[in-house]
């Protein structure tokens, strides 16, 4: 099945909220140019259960999303591996097309 | 006792109670943060306002020298505790060292709570205490993290710009400052808000933090019997030094016992967030958990009680 | 008429011509549940401080055992005719008739404000009879879906945790105890906010049920003419048996009506999430359409004011 | 001077610094959105009690067909001026002069918070000429925009129902009229939500607001030099304008500086989302940037005390 | 890797807050039935950053989530690539697959 | 195109609030350890249009996102059929890369 647009890498990022401008700082460096944030409102996984409660917000999850040109996505995926464990990175990869190709190169 | 029977702490209890059967109770996360910088303007307005009328003192200066020096160095010897009997990393150890060296908010508002319905109210200015002690101890904190855990150095720079604007140390000095400007007379239009309003507001904040303390002492999975317990004994080893010092440097009763109920309290709000982002490495699970899971509850039913308990031996 | 000029019941239908007219006001989430929360805190710790005052009586427990009667039993007429009249499947039935066993809080709260400005007060515990009328209808509901519906019995005890550690009643109760345990002294400090702020907050939550139920009805597509007649029948009906209840067992006429509003009103937030979870089967468009769309705005406007009249005339 | 001081214009302040210095403090969203809806509604009683106390005057009637008058003719001359100084394209200068004409809801809350201080206070209904002049302009700046830009025209029933059921026309109208409608002893028992808290709540209001208004400064990159003299320029000359010809028809002090109020202030809640839709060729960033972060903390901060300080030259 | 289920066109627009029904609109017109809307936090592109203060809400943006039958989804896509520019939204499309794929037809 | 990473199955939920407790339970009977719960705002399918009003929660919906390795994952997907009409469920799946794959076993 082929779908319109033109095939760009998506990244998902599930990330504590205190490291987003960490991440963002590094898609920078990457000239990665745009991202969007999104909430998340609770999960479980190997350290437990949580639940936002924006109060403690160290440990308040968002999800970051980063549309970018595969070469592009691949060498931040590569910078960003050694934060995996001490960061608690979930980090999701996917092929997508998007319109309007030259706003993600 | 009496002190177990007051609105605020049986909301507490409430709250605590409806985590541990399970209940479905659960207070929008919005509406807790929006009640939690709501309680931070209100002490802040209060404390502006008293000093405002008292005027600056001598023994204000020396309270405030008393409240830094204690944050600065609390997370000293807790650090060596933690990493002796509490077999903690350096970087764990380092981490909650500095929650033990800052202060809650809501544990002191509590205790002020406490001390109003007791009588021996403390002096205004310990809200500019509070609001002195919650960063330097992350300053501490880190430097232990880098001397002994090896975590790369920070620049100083980015360090002072993260605890200076702070959320919470904007709006507790920025709400006193308004206090101090506006005075009495400026305050009490708004007074029906952040006066008459308080202590309700207040119950209903503390029946959010038992529902999220006890989900966290429920689910927590870094906690374990020794750690409950040192988050128990480092809270009352340092509420009774805030409360010697408070005695030593001449504070009247209810100021001593309100500086051991700040020296005694656990940061879970600052300093958990500048941690995650200078220390992701540390456990968020371990240091939310003893701060806020052990340490917070301990110190609303117990440890408030005792400091001042303390206090009124100890002043004369 | 005059019931109809209150500021609470205007705001009911500022709210309701404002999501009839498609307008793009809307409260957020999280306020609108911040408030619920808050209103039930506040009528628990009434009710809690009022039976402080005036002591447990013979007559407390009598209209407990009335009210936790018809919330077991109205579910059986209701769930018959449902059936019969309404042409419902078994497992529709069963669910919707849970409801309508169980109460609204807001409806019971405006039905007190309105007794209130008619200087015909419900006694204090009338609130603890609220809390008890939440989750029998549940059982009773859940039994007969399995009766008839051929619905999987759940374990008992599941059941009971569920209904028993539900947020509403957990709120409620816990709230009453809190004023039970502080009584009318240590509620003084805390009254500006649970007992001063009370009708103007809740003339804020009732724009925001305005605004739901209108979008409900507007945009429910289960509704049809035949079960919104039904869900006016059953509500009537239900009250007028609570009231004549009331006047049986000898309440006084603010009392009875009360008693008429729990029984005639209908539950919009526990039973649904109940019945979500137990009866997944069931429409949730249905029994939400029925008793947040037509039942609750019905009430506000006019059968509160009906089921007082009835009580002025019943009880001598 | 004395303006600056008063505790809402330092939370203002306050707000603004901590978004300055990039302070991770920040509000819900769902509660600052909260607190806007809670001053719409407060405000609106609060205009509809007094009229209800006062009566229905010509005066009323006149200053509305000004305020009315003000909102549809302010567009044309700003849009010249943005097309010829500003270089806007058509249909941008379009959008932006909408937002001139209209008005913002709490740069007034914050005028007649100031007149009340300064003991010259406007008249209730001014509160009815607020939600007369919300959407006016916003047909205004859609004509300009068909006519000049070669927007395609809307269906002219969307868009009076669009500006007609727009939240804050619904909220500000609706609580007018319940004020109207229950005047001051139906008033009362909702008074200390609405009358008491007021201030305090507008306090936290403008804290939110100044974070929202300076981050917007901040992070813009549609604001020029030249564009944020224009800011100044036309909210000063609207201004200016709505203060003379409240003089002209004869208002008192108080009154014809709140028309100058609302006149120089720029709508940054109902306009912009009318334009996002009726106009989504126009950019966002411009017209949010020029009416909340520069039009707003101007007026805030220095636009009313010169309306005022005019109306009190002008009136005699 | 074959997953269970059957394919369809996922296609999720990045949109502000007030522009929704529009987009909703141009759903009915190609007879597709069911849409989700999810919130997002905050985000960053070309024309600069933004946070969701939900006041001003004419930039609060939203995600919508649409799954339909390939055919529709690219003649919907074609409807509404003329207002990528002045919507200025961000389209995302994949396929995925899903259960009970005639509520999706 | 290739992605850094591992290929696991995501499985995307969308489900009303009160019912997310027996998802997660599922899990469990599957081995599957972590998930995440997301938030939604409002949406549109054949029982009509929703709003989330949290009042009412019965109708409150979110999304809740499992990664797993894909036997696992068709296993859950059969468990989950035969509630998909009676509890309203909207499934999504889709194959993704992931970093550390030994967290999605
Ligand atoms: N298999 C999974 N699927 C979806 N989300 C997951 C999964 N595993 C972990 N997570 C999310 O990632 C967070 C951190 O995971 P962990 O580091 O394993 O505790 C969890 O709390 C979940 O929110
Ligand atoms: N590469 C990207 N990845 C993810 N989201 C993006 C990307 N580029 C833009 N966005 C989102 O789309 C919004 C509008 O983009 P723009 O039109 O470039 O300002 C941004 O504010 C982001 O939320
Ligand atoms: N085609 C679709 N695309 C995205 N979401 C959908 C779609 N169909 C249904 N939904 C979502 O699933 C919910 C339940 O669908 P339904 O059971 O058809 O009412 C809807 O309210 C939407 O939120
Ligand atoms: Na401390
Ligand atoms: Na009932
Ligand atoms: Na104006």
């Amino acid at each position: 099945m082929t779908l319109p647009g033109t095939e760009r890498t998506r990244v998902e990022i599930l990330v504590d909220a205190p490291l987003v401008p960490q991440i963002v700082t590094l898609l920078g460096k990457h000239a990665i140019r745009g991202h969007t944030v999104m909430p998340t409102l609770s999960g479980e996984g190997e350290a437990g259960t949580w639940d936002d409660d924006l109060i403690t917000s160290a440990q308040h999850k968002v999800t970051v999303l980063v549309v970018a040109e595969p070469g592009k996505a691949d060498a931040f995926i590569e910078d960003i591996r050694p934060l995996l464990d001490s960061y608690g990175l979930i980090v999701m990869l996917s092929t997508i097309n998007v319109l309007r190709p030259e706003k993600f190169a | 006792m009496e002190t177990l029977l007051s609105p605020v702490v049986l909301f507490f209890v409430l709250g605590a109670l409806a985590a541990l059967v399970r209940s479905d109770l659960s207070i929008p996360e919005a509406v807790g943060k929006g009640i939690s910088l709501y309680l931070m303007v209100a002490i802040g307005l209060k404390g502006g306002v008293e000093v405002a009328e008292a005027g600056f003192t001598l023994e204000l200066l020396v309270a405030a020298a008393a409240g830094i020096a204690l944050s600065f160095m609390l997370p000293l010897p807790v650090f060596v505790v933690l990493r002796r009997v509490g077999k903690l990393s350096s970087v764990n150890a380092a981490a909650v060292s500095a929650h033990y060296g800052s202060v809650s908010v809501v544990t002191f508002v509590t205790g002020l709570e406490i001390l109003t319905r007791q009588q021996i109210p403390a002096a205004g200015y310990t809200v500019a205490v509070l609001a002195l002690m919650e960063t330097p101890a992350i300053v501490s904190g880190l430097l232990l993290a880098q001397r002994y855990g090896g975590a790369e150095p920070r620049p100083m720079g980015d360090l002072l710009h993260e605890t200076l604007t702070n959320a919470s140390v904007m709006l507790l000095v920025g709400s006193f400052s308004v206090g101090l400007i506006v005075g009495k007379d400026g305050f009490s239009p708004i007074a029906p808000v952040f006066e008459g309003a308080f202590r309700g507001v207040l119950c209903l904040f503390l029946l959010d933090m038992g529902l999220i303390a006890a989900k966290r002492l429920r689910e927590g999975k870094s906690l374990t019997p020794r750690l409950i317990a040192l988050a128990i004994a480092i809270a009352l080893t340092n509420g009774m030094l805030g409360v010697l010092l408070g005695a030593a440097i001449g504070l009247d009763v209810g100021t001593a016992a309100a500086l051991g109920i700040l020296a005694g309290s656990a940061s879970y709000i600052a300093v958990p967030a500048a941690m995650r982002l200078a220390l992701p490495q540390a456990d968020p699970g371990l240091y939310l958990g003893m701060s806020l899971a052990v340490t917070f509850p301990f110190n609303i039913l117990v440890g408030i009680p005792i400091y001042i308990w303390i206090a009124q031996q100890v002043v004369q």
